[in-house]
């Protein structure tokens, strides 16, 4: 489907460090179409930063060429947003786990939601905790059996693409590491939008979830057809409490309004009226 | 009797406009080049409740808000003693006062009764001006004339602060002041206090916080990101004023954790970056300040200290915050603490934090407090070029997969790329690498970086030049302070050899790393050590037992928050050890 | 040679079943009646990496992870080699390895060359068993001819451990150690050194983690909130087993802070409550830390150190987070910190932590760390009732409107109230309070609930009789240690003292308040003091000077975490200082 | 409407303690409806505990007669959230600020949502920070100028209501302080939800937001009608994204999941499976 300018270039995004992931991580896939994403808009690597906070996941800006920060556990967004709001030049990409983002991260949600500041976050949403071995996370299934649930969950798991929504998110889709073609589609059209795009990328655990999760993910695939619109707030809302146990694929939601950079902007313009200002002329706002 | 150096408490219930009465005896001190420090008091009522202020004049400088109130002005005695033990008299002191509910016995401590009582009509005379608000105002025109203090500076404060109002404002408040003067002068109400001053050169006058944003605006801070807090707020909303007209950002954070991670990603991208809480908002940025110390990120914090633990007493001061600052952070984590002494000293600190980030890409945390925040205090004008700025080193020409963002060097400090800097892409990380960046995990590694980022604290603590001592070089008494309790040391100080006594104080402007050369040094040179703090539990005495030997006896002056060391105090206990 | 204290490593790659091998070594020492310590340390990799195991197992207690390796089973060099200083050889090493990719030069260091080397055909008895993943079993029984270790424990441990699984799983392991013997047996594979051992009455074997969930369980504690993290998971775990068996609850939190809020809540509703994290969550919980003690709360934190700051080292132990247990809080915020020594201590640690939370009314933080909390440790069966449970003191038939909750007492300690207890309602707060718990915002009121915050630290310090001292009254070095260093420590001064020196060992249960007196003491017994802790920036000396005027010269073994403290290096520290 | 069993008997849950609140606040009609919402309820003060975290709003606790906690800023959730849990036997109410629930302790929400904890929150939203006197709130208008917007607020305000619906809250109502009797009426009926509730009371702030607030309000309330099915999430939905300016009031949303405490005791159930448990035999789980 995406057409890769050149097939190879890719390969200049992805660094020598070797992954600490387990073999069959769906990690992996989301490193390949997220550096064949910056191919396709040949992001330069000194002016693209991934910023991430801790999980197997955000262990991505590691294996990446261009600047990177593998930060704290929940902390990649505010982190993102002081550097997006002050470098508004730099391609900003947020990345982390399903708990990094809506347990311990997710008090940042609908802040950097309603800023809509201009970067991408991409949720590697694999169920569970899995650098620190397999605990419940916020998106774990009712019922399932973890190291911290050892009777079975009993909390309802986040609906984390109805709760983007909730939040009047200015772009959501999904996508999943059983089809890195589409996913490198999805990073791009998120990438491209102005103003905050959130992907949910399924990304299985094959360690802690086991290789179900991708056969699991693959049954469960509905990609958005043609006639959906996107810009149809009730229909997203419809869609994604249809509560059929299927996963839909492609771009849910998505709006137009202005992003934080231009607010910022005009808000200097505000405050400048045209005028330049002299940083020692300052002193006169503290003459009696 | 004649005076140089006033000191003039007033205290009122809301609308009474007490602390717009005593900001504009501030401007007026200001503009006619005297010198002053002014504060503010407030009861828990959110909005008219009680309220005071305390304004020390002096023809020349004041470091510290003065012993007990040379003069009172109460508007009524219920709201008087609701501030037990800050507005505190004796028996010189001249009270100015509503005839109405004038009490049979003033309310004063330990039955001090004052020099000389001035009842006002208050009522008539607000009648008299026609605007039920002017009541502040006339207390002005009637302390002008009682006192003798600068009646045309007060005009001109007046006309400042209302100029840009509608003209009939104005003049209801002229108006106001002549009727406070006039009903003085008719009743030839004129204390054997008064104020004998000599106009100068108009000063600055501000407050720490806006004297803090202003330093670092001028370092070249250029985002910002906060939380509100009391009493740091003042920072942030300066700064929301001002950043913008010099392409800079301010960002309400939804929190302080985010409003630090903002802040540290504005580092990351090479872009000098400050934001600043109190004590709660410090304890909830622990996590991400430990993440600059191993990231070696350039950036600052400032804490406007406030009565603790935990919500404590937000509007009221102390020096408690201390052991935190230093060592909150899990792990060994370096990065530096600087506390002003003054509001002068803020606008420097503002600067050199900002320099000190810069220099040894570290996280710099500034430990002001509320005292230092909220007061105002005349001060010679801000010099934006008096200290040079400092920006980080950045590396020549690096290439990729050969730049090594954590290079083992001398000083422990290696260049530091930033995005836009075409081949030094490297991962930020919280986690222990090695030079290049890369995660490391064994214990020799561990050592390495370690040992590393200890060295800037070696070297910081070595070449930081600005040392605060004052007093005789061979003191009977030196005297160990830090941050605000300056004032009222320095004062004791020079108080006390001017009696006669052999007194000096040193207090550091940079806390940590410790100069435990200095430090020692001054100790040696005392023949007793006295400690002063504003901590109950006696902070900075641990602190520096932790570097130092410290003598066996030492005065311990220390106090928990929510007043503030009188130089009298400071002195007496000198005295009893001697 | 006869050994009654043998020191196993083994190393090797993901599949190679290394850790389930040294656990079952731990199981049959413990089985047997012998005593034993072992310890894990795996690669970055999540999993399939390379992973290592130190067993160390003897007839007589043992304290430390012991010298340097006796036996080095090596499944391949190149996992070996990426554990450099963990696997330490010397040369009376005996090695035993696969024949298939033995290097030239074996890789140890300084270029030691063991006593001897088994070089094993595991490829073929791989084969022999029939199952590709017994490769670790098969060792085991090699092991137990080689160096006579106990093979019906070995046995017995291995049907302990696949009992409960399909029969067939059980004998192909039963078959694999005896492929093992077998092998040995007719190639006469012995070693000159040999295991000799009395097999006597079972201990338990437990990990640190474990051994404080239970002490918690055994103490009261009904609610326990958490947020994972290494290497402190653990406790959650056990916790979320185990308490719904004691109709308790266990609630992963949303993060670390939500966790210590919700044991906050469960405080005040009067529940015993415990909450875990490592070093990254208690930055996080220092807030709602300092709310606890103005609120004057009882729970517990635990703290089980990893390598910092941020993310730092997370698999590996250091003892870096002293400071911010005792100083992470804003303003003057009393509380107590309490660490184990070692596993046994772990459990007894977790009874009284709650004991002192509940008597003093504040949080206490047992600092745990990754050394003590992962290793197993053969320990005497944990007894339930031999450490008295205390509970809160509540008010006795108290009446609304008189009832005070902060009420001054002597020791400082109010009796409190909680949801259930009728006319004892009040409103519990972080804001500074009166008595009656109403907000209050004077230095005078400040100060009295400061004071008597505080005094209860006076009164725990005094009060609080564990005390941990060995070896000689008037030592020539006296050591100054805490937590897990305990180990190596009493090793070397047990070894010290058997060699003719004089030498003493103090090492605090309780770390904050500091028992002054008792550390004073002990200073004064020693000629010369000894600091050993694994802190870059020597942590624990800071703390110690900041309460103790310390001796001028002090031998100070400081390291940075990632490893462990050899008796011998203290040893020599301590014969190059004598 | 309500029909308070004793006119005067809510008055006993008001303590002596004088609020600090301005003249004309909007938390005076919270705190009087909340006395008649337990008056009417008889809940023992004994057996009732109210948790705040810090602001004007937060003070609450110290007004009534009940128990109580005014903790730290923006945790008061979860500090319910360990009561409630583990002393399942008291009635517990958390409020606070818009600030203190949706800017600071925002990240606690979805989750007490998800768990669904059998308590009320009821959040006095001001759209403004009161108590540090005046700056912007997570519900402050565009454009508003503040001291901490200057030249205008330009983060788009969360419609708090909305995004409860998006974490799937139980139980979503909202009252203001211009309609104390209607207020009291949705607290009673939020208390006796069982399970995760939220009641949004509009209580305005004179000093910081003006008298204007009252009047705003009254004319942007519109009461849901009789027809309207609060169990439909769709129409809830649509209901919250009309965009026209006004205030719903009512009960929006409401659903029937079990509660927390509920699935703890299944989750007891299962663990004890019937048996019981002596502390002292847990040892043999350390044995070899
Ligand atoms: C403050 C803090 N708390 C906890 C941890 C431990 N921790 C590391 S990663 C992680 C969760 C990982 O899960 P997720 O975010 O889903 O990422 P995944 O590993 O599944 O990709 C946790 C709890 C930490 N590093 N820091
Ligand atoms: C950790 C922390 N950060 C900041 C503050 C300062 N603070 C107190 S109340 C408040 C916000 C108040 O706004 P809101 O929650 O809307 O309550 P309101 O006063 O409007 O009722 C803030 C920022 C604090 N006490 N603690
Ligand atoms: S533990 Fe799970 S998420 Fe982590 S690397 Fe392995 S498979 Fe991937
Ligand atoms: S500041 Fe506003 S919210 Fe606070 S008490 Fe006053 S009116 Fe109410
Ligand atoms: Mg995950
Ligand atoms: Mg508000």
């Amino acid at each position: 489907m995406t057409e890769v300018r050149d097939p190879a270039s890719f390969k200049k995004y992805i660094s020598p460090l070797k992954p600490i992931w387990c073999p069959g991580c769906g990690d992996y896939a989301v490193l390949t179409s997220l550096a064949k994403a910056f191919a396709e808009l040949n992001l330069p690597t000194d002016s693209t930063a991934v910023i991430t906070g801790i999980g197997c996941s955000s262990r991505l800006p590691g294996y990446l060429n261009t600047y990177g920060f593998n930060s704290i556990h929940g902390r990649a967004i505010p982190i993102a947003t002081g550097l997006k709001v002050s470098r508004p030049d730099v391609n900003v990409i947020v990345a982390g786990g399903d708990g990094d983002m809506f347990a311990i991260g997710g008090g940042h949600m609908a802040h950097v939601v309603r800023r809509n500041v201009d970067m991408t976050l991409l949720v590697m949403d694999n169920n569970i905790y899995g650098l620190t071995k397999g605990q419940a996370s916020p998106t774990t299934p009712l019922g399932t059996k973890t190291l911290t649930s050892a009777y079975g969950s009993i909390s309802t798991p986040i609906n984390t693409l109805r709760v983007m929504l909730g939040y009047n998110c200015s772009f959501i889709a999904q996508a999943s590491s059983t089809d890195p073609v589409h996913m490198t589609k999805m990073i791009v059209e998120a990438i491209k939008h102005p103003g905050f795009s959130y992907v949910n990328l399924l990304s299985p655990c094959v360690t802690y979830r086991g290789k179900e999760q991708y056969q699991m993910i693959k049954e469960g695939s509905i990609y958005l057809e043609a006639g959906y619109d996107p810009s149809d707030g009730i229909a997203a809302w419809k869609l994604l409490n249809a509560n059929d146990g299927k996963y839909p694929m492609g771009v849910i939601y998505k709006d137009t309004r202005p992003a934080y950079g231009t607010k910022v902007d005009e808000l200097r313009n505000a405050a400048t009226t045209g005028k330049e200002f002299k940083i020692e002329d300052e002193v006169k706002l503290f003459q009696p | 009797m004649n005076t140089k150096d006033i000191v003039i408490g007033m205290v009122g219930s809301g609308g009474d406009g007490i602390v717009a009465a005593s900001d504009i005896l501030a401007t007026t001190a200001a503009s006619e080049g005297l010198h002053c420090m002014q504060f503010k008091s407030f009861g828990p009522q959110i909005r008219g409740g009680e309220s005071s202020g305390i304004i020390r004049i002096a023809d020349h400088p004041v470091y510290s808000q003065g012993e007990k109130l040379d003069v009172l002005m109460a508007f009524n005695w219920v709201d008087y003693q609701k501030f037990p033990g800050e507005l505190n008299c004796k028996s010189e002191t001249v009270v100015v006062t509503d005839e109405i509910g004038f009490p049979d016995v003033l309310p004063l401590n330990d039955g001090v009764k004052p020099a000389e009582i001035f009842k006002i009509p208050f009522e008539a005379l607000v009648k008299e001006s026609g605007n039920p608000k002017a009541k502040n105002i006339i207390a002005l025109g009637l302390l002008s004339e009682i006192f003798n203090l600068p009646k045309d500076g007060l005009k001109k404060s007046i006309q400042r602060k209302f100029g840009k109002k509608k003209a009939e404002i104005l003049e209801g408040n002229l108006k106001a002041i002549d009727i406070g003067i006039n009903y003085a002068v008719s009743n030839k109400l004129k204390s054997k206090l008064q104020f004998a001053f000599t106009p100068s050169k108009p000063h600055c006058v501000a407050n720490g916080n806006d004297a803090i944003a202003y330093g670092a605006l001028v370092a070249g801070c250029r985002f910002f990101a906060s939380y509100p807090i009391t009493p740091a707020s003042e920072i942030m909303e300066w700064m929301g004023k001002e950043l913008p007209k010099f392409g800079g950002t301010m960002v309400q954070a939804e929190d302080e954790i985010s409003a630090v991670c903002m802040v540290t990603g504005a580092s990351f991208g090479g872009v000098k970056a400050m934001t600043a809480t109190s004590g709660p908002g410090v304890s909830l940025k622990v996590e991400a300040i430990g993440l600059g110390t191993i990231a070696e990120l350039p950036y600052v914090v400032v804490n406007v200290q406030r009565g603790g633990p935990a919500t404590g007493i937000p509007t009221k001061s102390e020096q408690a915050d201390l052991m935190q600052a230093v060592y909150a952070m899990h792990g060994d984590a370096p990065h530096a603490v600087m506390a002003p002494a003054d509001v002068e000293d803020c606008f420097e600190v503002g600067i050199r934090a900002f320099n000190t980030a810069e220099t040894y890409q570290m996280p710099v945390i500034i430990l002001s407090d509320q005292f230092i925040g909220h007061r105002k205090e005349t001060v010679s004008c801000f010099d934006a070029h008096k200290i040079p700025i400092v920006s980080r080193k950045t590396p020549k020409d690096p290439r990729q997969g050969e730049y090594k963002r954590f290079a083992l060097t001398d000083n422990g400090v290696s260049p530091m790329s930033y995005p836009g800097i075409k081949g030094g892409e490297y991962t930020c990380s919280g986690i222990e690498h090695n030079e290049a960046g890369y995660p490391v995990s064994t214990h020799g590694e561990h050592e390495k970086m370690s040992e590393k980022r200890a060295r800037k604290l070696d070297v910081l603590a070595r070449d930081y030049k600005f040392i605060r001592r004052y007093g005789v070089a061979k003191p009977d008494v030196g005297i160990l302070a830090w941050g605000s309790t300056k004032g009222a040391v320095r004062e004791a100080v020079e108080l006390g050899n001017s009696q006669g006594l052999k007194l000096a104080a040193l207090v550091p402007q940079l806390i940590y790393p410790l100069q435990v050369k200095e430090v020692e040094e001054f100790i040696k040179s005392c023949k007793k050590l006295m400690i002063v703090e504003m901590s109950y539990s006696g902070q900075f005495k641990n602190y520096l037992g932790g570097f130092c030997r410290l003598p066996e006896n030492i005065i311990h002056l220390k106090s928990s928050g929510g007043r503030q060391f009188e130089t009298g105090e400071i002195l007496n206990m000198i005295k009893g050890n001697l």
